[in-house]
């Protein structure tokens, strides 16, 4: 017993939570108060491992990739498809050939609607979708269904934010080509049970693309163990930069797709009588790609293998459930999104505080929360709202952080009392 | 980088009494039955969306006007003043004022000879750039109403 | 006159050769000598300026943009909103709501071909390029012309480089649905009479898209003076940060255009009945944007702006003329590329060293130049050649720069001998 | 960040006598009249083309090789050594001798046991790490053409 005393100190001591000196950007005084930062569902904040990343290929790596012999080129490429092998490695994907470089999980799902969706579609097709879904993972679909007379199909939602999973069971036959689906709310934080739901779909020959967005921050995620065809995410949401993001694909899947956006890079000859595109993943990079991008990626990735992602997951689901309850002690809250498998985000209503006012009450007090949407208007369809106020948490909030937006809350009420 | 904090005044000076009272307790709420003119306003940050109102005479004059929708205290507050603001107004003179309101709210100096009246207690707003355009929104509904905008207005 | 002297040593001085300072990537040894950089078509260099704003965004100021409430928010959205109005101000668009910010160039055309072309396009129809074009201004035409049927029309170029004008005027009539065209050319350098071409286009009411990839770092451009209807080009090569571009399209045109990709941000309402679109320019960047990239690119632009981009012009237009006339006194030299009007570029091959060899040899020597086809095939088939060396210019070379290459191109004519 | 700054002496490894002069002088240089395996090689970072002709006899020993194409020196030389050293093996031990070739330059060691013969003054590409890709185009094209794929091989 008292040999483990000593290990169980140190794991206490690297608990995630007390990692917040590593972001430089929680260390500030935000309208007189320090920060708390309760928005990293929208975009996280960066390590100074990313950030140091980023400028340091700047410095002194950077040239364009792929095609050149000296020596900055040559660096710029290893540290672009060294990137690529770490996310590889990060969500086990099978080879890098499956791992595409995308802005973010939104061009992921353009492109998987696009190359994937739009070449087959036609009327008496359907795709089937949630009604928790990111607009991301809505307008795509509305798009190439619009293209080529296909239904969107949409599986509802209950009172606590759990997709009704007989309904969308209900909905997979042999016309849906594809199903598409989010791991994580972003404004509710339910998780879905993605790997049941792609089981499902594949005894039905039915694709399934998984919108990770808000699930690759906070738990570990197996593409392989989830048998997903697709698998969307982005880099700024996990402690990454801007303008990087993912398409995982299965190799097959992604061989049998035609090239989405063409130029440099993705061919392997260009002639006008005819164009051979290059191999995976390069045919589905046209352009110069977000090198300094895809780097401070692969570092947020090195970050998070660092810490483990099960340390990760186990130090968010406490956190939240902390704040969960002391939530509910508020008089006049409202909480919405209460499904059994949560992860990371808590939505809710103080009285008739219209949310926006509450975001600004809460800045005044050095309280960073999202106000409206959150991207996601059906949802607030669905429970009759305009919107709410979301606190989302990652690795570096703490039970500190929850007493502060407490204490603001009921600030709050007293100027609307 | 950014401006000073605002301070725990100027949070008061944008949540005033006379803001929090029209926000409870918004006048002039509601569809008016014939309306001569309408435009909606959608604040694309928040969602939020207003509906104007008005009820134009031959002459121009502003006979009636009301709003609809939900939105934050500031936009709603900011709406119900409107309404009872360019009642009475000729539709010339409610542009003017537009101008006038958009100007104190968004203009780098604040509006000099122009008595705003009630209007001026929205100018707490200032200190909260952030919240500019929900102050604003009702206001650039009223200016597609009056100028029989088809088109959805925006704080943009 | 002596008192303009003092002037004229000032203007000296300032000359953006000598700011070679201002790059950290520039002072370093490669292969045991100091680096010459010459590879800026492919990729610049970015100034310190960028590099920090980029970090001290990241470290100070990061959050999503567009709709949040909280402080950093706001700083966000003003940091990635005021990069659109330098941008806007840099190439004198009529308002912010022409600057759509992309990837890169090769983005921004796919976005016009996808949005603005396919619609309409129809067999019997037309496109017209260049022979002299990058494959990211060939591909996303042969693509369209492939979804549609339409046809790819191609004017082609003389010996030195230069595209025949006539034989190009004589292309377009009324079954031309758009011409673009390279501003300047990166395998050749040549520029192309765009203003004329633009004018001959638009008697005939053909709009014009002009790929200025290689023309923004290299001289003032002005959209409203050229009159053309959409400008492409990318922040890697006007020293700002990969991962972002900007597609300038006339405010009239863009409106006409439906949005290309969904997602967040490019949505005024999403419904399941129907999903109304935001205003320009957010129609159309949808998804979560390079908010720290935007940022970057502003900074490359106030840098830019700081040092005047007609000084620039003159400055680089004195070395490339130094390089061509040092180039030629060296044996076996044979320049590709030798337009009368050109920028920044000069390819060349020298003896019958392939560029492959010559790239390796001259890297060991710390000079960085391009070798192959430079993504331009059909130039190269068009010279019947596989691909050439190819040294480019930017604001920060000099003199120097074209001595140690001639030095090192004597060096490898020994070893080749 | 970079390994060691590759020394003048490693410049001579990689441009060696017999490589510039299988460079100048390529070997086996043409069509044959009547293959019964090819294939092409692609190198996407320069666009250089290669394709090797095999002539397989019944027992599957490899009668004749050639290969045409263009190329820097180093796959140039590459490709003529690679006919030279072919002709006259199985085609079991030339998939195996790839193999061997393919190791020797992008493994983290050097081949033992293994004799490469005239094939190891390729190795100077090792400290070339840009070049490597040069070096084993042509083998990928054998190996392609030995195992009758019909895609064109990368050396990706
Ligand atoms: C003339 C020209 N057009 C287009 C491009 C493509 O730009 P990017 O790769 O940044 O999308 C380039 C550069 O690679 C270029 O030089
Ligand atoms: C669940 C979900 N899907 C998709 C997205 C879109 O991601 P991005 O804006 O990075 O493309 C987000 C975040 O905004 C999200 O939370």
């Amino acid at each position: 017993m008292s040999e483990q005393e000593p290990r169980i100190a140190e794991l206490h001591a690297a608990q995630p939570g007390d990692r917040r000196a590593d972001f430089p950007a929680l260390d500030q005084q935000i309208n007189g108060h320090s920060l708390v930062y309760l928005d990293s569902a929208a975009s996280s904040q960066a390590p100074t491992a990313v950030i140091d990343a980023v400028a340091s290929y700047q410095q002194n790596d950077h040239a364009n990739v792929h095609r050149g012999v000296h020596t900055l080129s040559h660096r710029a490429t290893e540290a672009y498809e060294g990137a690529r092998d770490l996310v590889k490695s990060f969500v086990n994907a099978s080879t890098r050939s499956e791992v595409v470089f995308t802005r973010g999980t939104t061009e992921a799902i353009n492109l998987v609607a696009q190359s994937f969706c739009r070449p087959v579609l036609k009327p008496g097709d359907r795709i089937v979708i949630t009604h928790l879904e990111h607009h991301s993972n809505i307008v795509p679909w509305q798009q190439v269904c619009e293209q080529t007379g296909a239904e969107l199909l949409v599986a509802s939602i209950d009172e606590k934010g759990q997709i009704n999973i007989a309904e969308l069971i209900g909905m997979l036959d042999e016309r849906v080509r594809i199903l598409a689906i989010a791991h994580v709310s972003n404004a509710l934080g339910s998780i879905l049970p993605v790997r049941e739901l792609v089981e499902k779909a594949h005894s039905l020959d039915i694709p399934v693309l998984i919108d990770g967005a808000q699930a690759v921050p906070h738990m570990p995620v197996d593409v392989l163990d989830l048998d997903c065809d697709f698998y969307a995410f982005s880099g700024h949401k996990m402690f990454g930069p801007t303008g990087i993001g993912v398409l995982y694909g299965k190799e097959a899947r992604l061989e049998s797709m035609p090239p989405w956006q063409g130029g440099g890079d993705m061919i392997l000859e260009v002639s006008f009588d005819g164009t051979t595109y290059n191999e995976l993943p390069y045919k589905f990079e046209a352009g110069t790609p977000n090198i300094s991008g895809a780097i401070g990626l692969g570092a947020a990735v090195r970050y998070l293998q660092g810490i483990g992602m099960d340390v990760i997951a186990r130090h968010e689901q406490e956190i939240l459930d902390y704040m969960t309850s002391e939530l509910n002690k508020v008089d006049g809250m409202r909480l919405i999104g209460t499904a059994d498998e949560k992860a990371s985000v808590q939505s809710f209503l103080l009285d008739d505080i219209h949310p926006h006012d509450l975001g600004t009450i809460l800045d005044h007090q050095g309280v960073a929360i999202r106000t409206g949407h959150h991207c996601a208007m059906p949802v607030m369809n669905r429970f009759g709202i305009p919107g709410t106020a979301r606190a989302s948490l990652a690795l570096y909030n703490n039970r500190d952080d929850i007493d502060r937006l407490v204490e603001s809350l009921n600030a709050a009420r007293k100027i609307f009392s | 980088m950014a401006a000073a904090a605002p301070s725990q005044e100027e949070l008061r000076g944008l949540y005033r009494e006379l803001i929090l009272d029209h926000a409870r307790n918004p006048r002039n709420f509601g569809k008016l039955a014939e309306p001569s003119h309408l435009a909606e306003g959608i604040n694309p940050l928040c969602g939020d969306k207003l509906k104007v109102y008005l009820q134009l005479k031959e002459d121009g004059q502003i006979a009636d006007a009301s709003f609809e929708g939900s939105g934050c205290a500031i936009s709603v507050a900011s709406a119900s003043l409107l309404t009872e603001a360019v009642i009475g107004m000729t539709k010339d003179d409610a542009v003017g004022f537009f101008s006038a309101v958009i100007n104190s709210l968004t203009g780098t100096e604040g509006v000099k000879n122009f008595d705003l009246g009630k209007l001026a207690a929205l100018q707490g707003v200032r200190e909260f750039p952030a919240r500019v355009k929900c102050a604003t929104l009702a206001w650039h509904a009223l200016n597609a109403a009056i100028h029989d905008d088809q088109q959805t207005a925006t704080t943009e």
